[in-house]
């Protein structure tokens, strides 16, 4: 019963730190509420016998992907989340469409006999995952490198100051510089 | 109650849920991504819950890391546009870039 | 001559004047005299081998001797129809009448229309003209007889439009070519119906198998009055007349070429071509109508003034005599009377022209005392008169008695005196009103002295055809009329059992018109089975040809005599009381019409047919385009527009429309999409999310449709 | 070429659209002679076409056969049989010398003439099309150009008339889209058992099973084809699109419009309505026929009232389209060889007529009737040519619009009796607005205002002198039309009407 209440604890700390990452208006506020979903989920994880997953999730999202928002959020110093006035025009019919969703999704979890077999005491699953991505999924494995490495590039090139010799758009638009200096 | 597979489902859906919530009501393009973010990690939830409790095997864990690689990717190119856009608008309001439908 | 021969005269007769049309038409500019020579050359080829043909017919005297020569024009598989060349006596005279007439106001036109700036083109226009005139006479089918007939239409449109820039000659061409068409609408109901109940346009079929098999019942009445309202519009009869004296809008040579001696007489033509598709009924109707027109028109060519008019009103009264006399049943007499008939008119109408030429009014009130300035047009004129007016010796004499007498003998017949009474009266008429035209114009002393010291006589190319027409007034009848019996080698009454034997190809009835029977089985027209045609034809034979018993002979013979009488005594009359009233002054003309000042306005406003019609037929017309036009607009476009309006409000309650943006209620089918377009705009916002929650709303849509539950 | 001969046709402007779309846009003469050039391809090989046809079977010729989606069976299916080869003449005909007359065009010239030789690939593809999906896509391929050239090289109300068009004619495709459909799933390909778009197949009633054995659904489709291609005819009440396109259209899409598009309703009609629906053709007659005289005498009268020349001649076209409609419902020999020759005569006596308006309108810059007066002494060669139209128009004999009127009336009155003597009263009524109209405009006083208005050019001239010659011969001799089609129609109204 100890594993429930973990898992109790680690869902509920999920789902709440998700609801102020969507409920808060303070961007900064935000993303730390992300953390915690992000971690919640690697406990899940964890809990799911996944051990190397947990880890990654914490080591990966944690560590890079939050840093990374953090970062953006910094540079573009907008602190707050939603500078305009919120309206209710997008909000109510987002969290029926939301609700829905949900609701839809609830009832096939519910409505539906999963097949399931019996569970036994986790494993160490390290050894499977890199033994499959080297065998079984070593394509996927080498394409997820090359996007990688394209991102990698992407992202470079985007975030470049600009230089109007080599960049056309740039230069046809003269007005957006202006907009970059302010 | 055991924490069946049902439950990690629910916490799934939930998030999911929440997700979407953010991706529809967001205007700031940060906000925005973090609700896809929460989206990816409830798929990736739905996949090791399955291998857990369905499969057996660790294929959805393999699923669950590409999920987190290609994340990883795509929060480090959007974040990229974001900033490209807050450089070029001034702001990171979805709503306001609107260039290309004048 | 062989028939081949005559066949290609006929050809070349019909062809020439064509051929003078298409060169001047196009190339008379350049021409030297603006090749006038040429037309008239060209004519005067034709009107040689016209000769050729008369004189032809004339030595094998026999009036049934017919020529005919087909090609196929139209070939359907089972539907045909054959263009063809008919030459027989009645085509000899006429083609005679046209190219004498024609060619004589070729040679006319010369000096008339010396140094008119479409000089060419009005030569041009009197080839083409020729020509159809000349097609009519030569078709051997109801097809190509309506063909020519609306191509001559078409040439007196032109002709009468030639000054077009003159505001009443652009409407008087545009009235004769409308009021013709009412006419041939009814002419092209009769040829439907003969072609449909027989499957064929070509008269001697069509003859030979009403013959055998004769359409029962008012159909054929219907079918007969149809093709004679073809008649009344061309021939200018009660109560289609009105555009004829409009038409004298058109230069002086034209009226006397087409609205005299030759166009106006083809619907009496036609009649006499087509007698044996006429039952009584409809000859009935032909005998009131001709008798009437040859009234009224006599009447108002009493008060009219104007010396063309006059001459107009004489023209339409003339033709009621010939269009009668197939009504009364007798056609040849008819005929023989559009054969003196082309001649004097055309001479009286050219008179005119010298006149009008000298003295450029068509006044009368303002001429007089022209006698000595211009002889030749003084005599010939007054020899035209002379005939008209049925003074013996000359042919107008001969021809309007043997009317009369028919008139009278089918009155005796018939109990119909109504035809021969209103006849009698406009011969005397014709003689006064006539007289009257002569004292007024030449006679007496010159009411306008300054028109009266221009004048002068015409120069040698437009008396020549006055002398030409003059000397054809007097002796174009024969020395004895009629009763000479030459021109009965040309015209006689069909023959219908030779017919039938000669035209072995007659179809018989409902044969040829394949109709699916699937579709319209119940509409085959109703025909009599056989033989019992006799009868009906006979009553228009009886008078003329072969007379069936003593009875009619005796009758025939008391009639003319009876006839003849009447009319020289209604004659002498008419010429005397103008004499009285126009040159001893005896009676005072304005007095009488003083007295009668109801009559005079009748008479005067040409008993208010314009007047009617144009507050009935135009008005009607004109108001229901009006309705029609507004109708569309208002009603059909305003039913489209409105469903485009609901439709947008209905996209207004769906929330599609942008109701600020819709302006403009009476536009609404543009606002509808605009509206549609305002909406899917809205759906098209540029904004990401928008587009996931539309994409996320269709997927629950979806699983919930399919209840994937 | 002689193997691809039709699509060859109507191809080889769809490569001319393509050629001068990659052309930069200041060569504009250029662009305009490579337009010249892709029409007149079709042109000539319409020549040999007229010269090749076998007149002495019904059966299709110049065929081409190929697959083209297989899972929805349908195919790549040109053909050409009596029925449109006079269309397709006349379609080449009047491309050709529609680019001549839009010579004068300087706004988007390179857009204009593409579109424009698409808008006759579309034309010639739907009259050539034997697979009905081919035939829809054609359909659907000419309506756009035509929506594009009214609403942007229009007159003053051209977004009103070219929403006004396409709204009408989408809905009239709908509902042939939707008559396709029933078509494609209840009839057979006796080869191979499927469905098929095979128009021949669909012909044939021993391959129709499924709902299409029930008199009611027939009737429906049949309701459905009609109106889809009476809002093409177009006829009453559904004639309204076509007063407001013709008004706004520049000069030479008017001429296409009068002189092809509203020739692809009895096109349709004739070719799919009628073989693949005789039953309910032929139980249809008598609406038909009344439609057509009521088309006859509402146009006429509609024209009557017009003051606008264009308006005058859209309306007579509606009066005149009456008259195939008539010809059509005669079910005879007679009334539907009048019909179709009266579709190749309207397009060409209306195409002078529109030209002659252009060529005023071009000079005046205005086109009311009541606003000009005694052009005759003006311009005298041009009224010339503008009377021979006119009488043309009216149907006088020796022109090609008698011969097809008086076939029509020929066939029709057997018949329907009362409706066709009720019909030919229009030839009363016709004279009428076209005489009148050649009153005020070129009869009477000259008015001053137009003393320098130049005559017509010799361009011009060489759009017109063409058809003219044509309609004349025509006229004298009607054959060289009639032998074309009269074999395949007369099997058309034999297998129609029994």
């Amino acid at each position: 019963m100890g594993g429930d209440l973990v898992f109790y604890g680690f869902a509920l700390l999920t789902v709440l730190s998700g609801f102020f990452v969507v409920a808060s208006r303070n961007i900064v506020h935000a993303a730390f509420s992300l953390l915690f979903t992000l971690f919640g989920v690697a406990g899940l994880y964890a809990q799911l016998g996944a051990d190397f997953l947990a880890v990654t999730q914490t080591i990966v999202y944690i560590g890079g992907i939050l840093v990374l928002v953090v970062f953006a959020v910094m540079m573009t110093r907008i602190p707050r989340a939603d500078a305009p006035r919120r309206g209710l025009d997008r909000a109510v019919p987002a969290a029926i469409l939301a609700l829905l969703a949900f609701a839809l999704i609830y009832m096939v979890i519910v409505g539906t006999r999963w097949p399931q077999r019996a569970t036994g005491a986790p494993e160490a699953t390290v050894a499977e995952i890199g033994t499959s991505l080297m065998t079984r999924f070593v394509f996927p494995f080498e394409y997820a490198s090359l996007v990688l490495l394209a991102a990698l590039v992407g992202a470079a090139i985007l975030i470049r100051e600009r230089a109007p010799q080599d960049d056309p758009a740039d230069a046809d638009d003269p007005a957006g510089n202006g907009e970059v200096r302010s | 109650m055991t924490a069946g597979l049902e439950h990690y489902l629910t916490v799934s859906a939930l998030l999911f849920g929440l997700g979407l919530y953010a991706v529809l009501t967001r205007r700031n393009a940060v906000a925005l991504l973090m609700g896809v973010e929460l989206i990816l990690n409830a798929a990736s939830l739905n996949f090791v819950a399955f291998a857990r409790f369905v499969d057996g095997g660790v294929d959805g864990h393999i699923v669950a890391i590409f999920v987190i690689v290609l994340a990883a990717a795509e929060a480090a190119v959007a974040l990229a546009i974001v900033l490209a856009m807050f450089r070029n608008f001034g702001t990171v309001n979805v709503d306001s870039v609107n260039r290309l439908k004048r | 001559m062989s028939e081949h021969a005559i066949l290609l005269s006929a050809l070349a007769v019909l062809l020439l004047p064509l051929l003078s049309y298409a060169i001047l038409f196009f190339l008379g500019k350049k021409l030297p005299r603006q090749g006038d020579w040429l037309g008239v050359a060209l004519l005067g080829a034709s009107w040689l081998l016209a000769l050729r043909i008369f004189a032809h017919f004339w030595a094998a005297g026999d009036p049934g001797l017919r020529i005919e020569a087909n090609v196929r024009w139209l070939d359907l598989g089972v539907f045909k129809a054959d263009a063809g060349l008919l030459v027989d006596g009645m085509s000899a005279v006429m083609l005679v009448v046209v190219t004498t007439v024609s060619l004589l106001v070729h040679l006319f036109s010369i000096g008339y229309m010396h140094g008119d700036r479409r000089y060419e083109r009005f030569f041009a226009f009197l080839g083409f003209f020729t020509f159809s005139m000349l097609g009519i006479v030569l078709s051997n089918s109801l097809l190509f007889l309506y063909m020519f007939w609306e191509l001559v239409g078409l040439a007196s449109y032109l002709l009468i439009g030639f000054w077009f820039h003159k505001p009443s000659a652009a409407a008087a061409n545009k009235k004769a070519f409308l009021t013709n068409r009412v006419g041939d609408f009814g002419f092209f109901i009769g040829i439907l119906i003969f072609f449909t109940a027989y499957g064929t346009f070509n008269y001697f079929e069509l003859f030979a198998a009403a013959h055998l098999h004769p359409l029962t019942g008012a159909l054929l009445t219907l079918a007969g009055v149809g093709l004679f309202m073809g008649c009344i519009g061309k021939s200018a009869q009660v109560p289609l007349h009105i555009w004829l004296p409009d038409a004298m809008e058109g230069p002086t040579p034209v009226s006397a070429l087409i609205h005299a001696a030759t166009m106006v007489a083809a619907g009496v033509y036609m009649v006499a071509r087509l007698l044996p598709l006429f039952d009584p009924g409809a000859l009935l109707v032909v005998a009131y109508v001709g008798a009437i027109t040859a009234f009224l028109g006599a009447t108002i060519a009493l008060v009219k003034t104007d010396i063309k008019k006059s001459l107009a009103y004489s023209t339409i009264s003339q033709l009621g005599y010939m269009v009668m006399a197939m009504g009364v049943g007798v056609a040849a007499a008819g005929m023989f009377h559009l054969w003196t008939h082309a001649f004097f008119k055309a001479l009286l109408f050219l008179g005119s022209g010298s006149v009008i030429h000298a003295v450029h009014t068509q006044e009368m009130p303002l001429m007089g005392g022209l006698r000595r300035k211009m002889p030749i047009t003084f005599w010939t004129f007054l020899i035209a008169t002379l005939a008209i007016s049925g003074v013996p010796l000359f042919s107008g004499f001969y021809s309007k008695d043997a009317i009369l007498a028919g008139a009278l003998a089918f009155g005796m017949n018939k109990a119909h005196y109504v035809p021969f009474l209103l006849t009698l009266a406009a011969a005397g008429l014709t003689a006064f009103y006539m007289f009257r035209m002569v004292f007024l114009t030449f006679m007496g002393q010159p009411r306008d002295e300054a028109r009266h010291h221009h004048a002068h006589e015409s120069p040698w190319t437009m008396t020549v055809p006055l002398v030409t027409l003059a000397v054809l007034a007097v002796i174009s009848s024969g020395w004895r009329g009629p009763t000479d019996g030459w021109f009965s080698r040309f015209v006689a009454p069909y023959d219908m059992a030779r017919i039938v034997e000669e035209t072995p190809g007659a179809p018989h009835a409902g044969e040829a018109f394949a109709v699916p029977a699937a579709v319209h089985g119940e509409h085959a027209l109703p025909q009599e089975s056989h033989g019992e045609a006799q009868e009906s034809h006979g009553g228009t034979q009886a008078a003329h040809g072969g007379a069936h018993d003593s009875h009619d002979a005796h009758v025939r013979h008391t009639a003319h005599i009876t006839a003849m009488v009447l009319s020289i005594l209604v004659a002498g009359l008419g010429i005397f009381l103008a004499w009285l009233t126009y040159m001893r002054g005896r009676i005072d003309s304005s007095a009488v019409l003083a007295r009668l000042p109801r009559v005079h306005h009748v008479l005067q406003r040409m008993y208010f047919f314009d007047e009617f019609y144009a507050a009935t037929v135009y008005r009607f017309t004109l108001w229901f385009s009006w309705l029609c036009g507004a109708f569309d607009r208002l009603v059909i476009d305003g039913i489209v527009n409105g469903m485009g309006y609901l439709t947008r409000v209905l996209s207004w309650f769906a929330g599609l429309a942008d109701r600020y943006v819709v302006d403009g209620l009476v536009n609404g089918v543009g606002a509808v999409i605009q509206g549609a377009g305002e909406g899917f705009r809205r759906v098209q916002t540029g904004r990401v999310q928008s587009y996931l929650a539309y994409a996320c709303f269709s997927v629950l849509l979806l699983v919930f449709v399919f209840r994937a539950l | 070429m002689a193997d691809h001969l039709l699509s060859w046709m109507t191809f080889a402007p769809v490569i001319g659209a393509a050629v001068i779309a990659g052309l930069p846009g200041r060569y504009k003469d250029l662009t305009k002679w490579i337009a010249a050039a892709a029409t007149a391809v079709p042109l000539l090989l319409a020549v040999q076409l007229f010269l090749q046809f076998d007149r002495t079977t019904a059966d299709m010729q110049f065929t081409e056969h190929y697959t083209w989606i297989k899972s929805f069976n349908i195919e790549y299916f040109m053909g050409v049989d009596g029925l449109s080869v006079p269309m397709v003449l006349l379609t080449a005909l009047l491309s050709f010398l529609c680019i001549i007359a839009s010579w004068r065009i300087e706004k988007a010239v390179k857009g204009y003439f593409s579109l424009f030789l698409l808008l006759e690939a579309g034309m010639m593809g739907v009259f050539c099309a034997l697979d009905f999906f081919l035939f829809y896509v054609f359909w659907e391929v000419m309506l756009l150009p035509m929506y594009f050239l009214i609403g942007i090289w229009g007159g003053p109300r051209k977004e009103y008339a070219a929403i006004k068009f396409f709204l009408y004619t989408l809905a009239g495709s709908v509902l042939m889209l939707l008559a396709m459909i029933a078509f494609y799933y209840n009839v057979k390909d006796p080869v191979t058992g499927g469905h098929t778009f095979n128009m021949l197949h669909m012909m044939d009633q021993a391959n129709h099973g499924g709902i299409l054995d029930l008199a009611n659904v027939r009737f429906v489709i049949w309701m459905g084809l009609f109106i889809g291609f009476a809002i093409k005819v177009p006829v009453f009440p559904f004639h309204t699109w076509l007063p407001d396109a013709h008004v706004e259209a520049p000069t030479a899409v008017s001429v296409i419009l009068a002189g092809v598009l509203l020739k692809m309703g009895t096109y349709g009609l004739l070719r799919i309505s009628y073989p693949m629906l005789p039953d309910q053709a032929v139980g249809f007659m008598v609406p038909m026929a009344i439609l057509g005289a009521v088309n006859i005498l509402y146009g006429a009268f509609c024209a009557m009232a017009q003051t606008d020349m264009k308006k005058l001649v859209a309306y007579s076209s509606v009066s005149h389209m009456g008259y195939v409609l008539l010809g059509m419902s005669a079910m005879n020999e007679v009334g539907i060889n009048g019909a179709v020759l009266q579709m190749f005569n309207h397009g060409t006596i209306t195409a002078m007529m529109f030209l002659c308006v252009g060529v005023i309108y071009d000079r005046a810059h205005h086109r009311d009737i009541n606003g000009f007066g005694g052009l005759g002494l003006q311009m005298p060669l041009y009224t010339t040519v503008f009377s021979f139209a006119l009488f043309a128009a009216v149907g006088l004999p020796g022109l090609s619009g008698f011969v097809s009127e008086a076939m029509v009336f020929i066939g029709a009155f057997p018949t329907h009796r009362t409706i066709t003597v009720v019909s030919a009263l229009g030839i009363v009524v016709g004279a009428a607005y076209v005489l009148w109209m050649l009153q005020r405009v070129f009869l009477g006083e000259k008015n001053a205002k137009y003393d320098s208005l130049p005559e017509i050019s010799a361009r011009e001239l060489f759009t017109l002198v063409p058809i003219g010659i044509i309609v004349l011969v025509l006229g004298v001799y009607p054959m060289p039309v009639l032998d074309l089609m009269k074999v395949s129609l007369n099997h058309l109204i034999k297998v129609v009407a029994g």
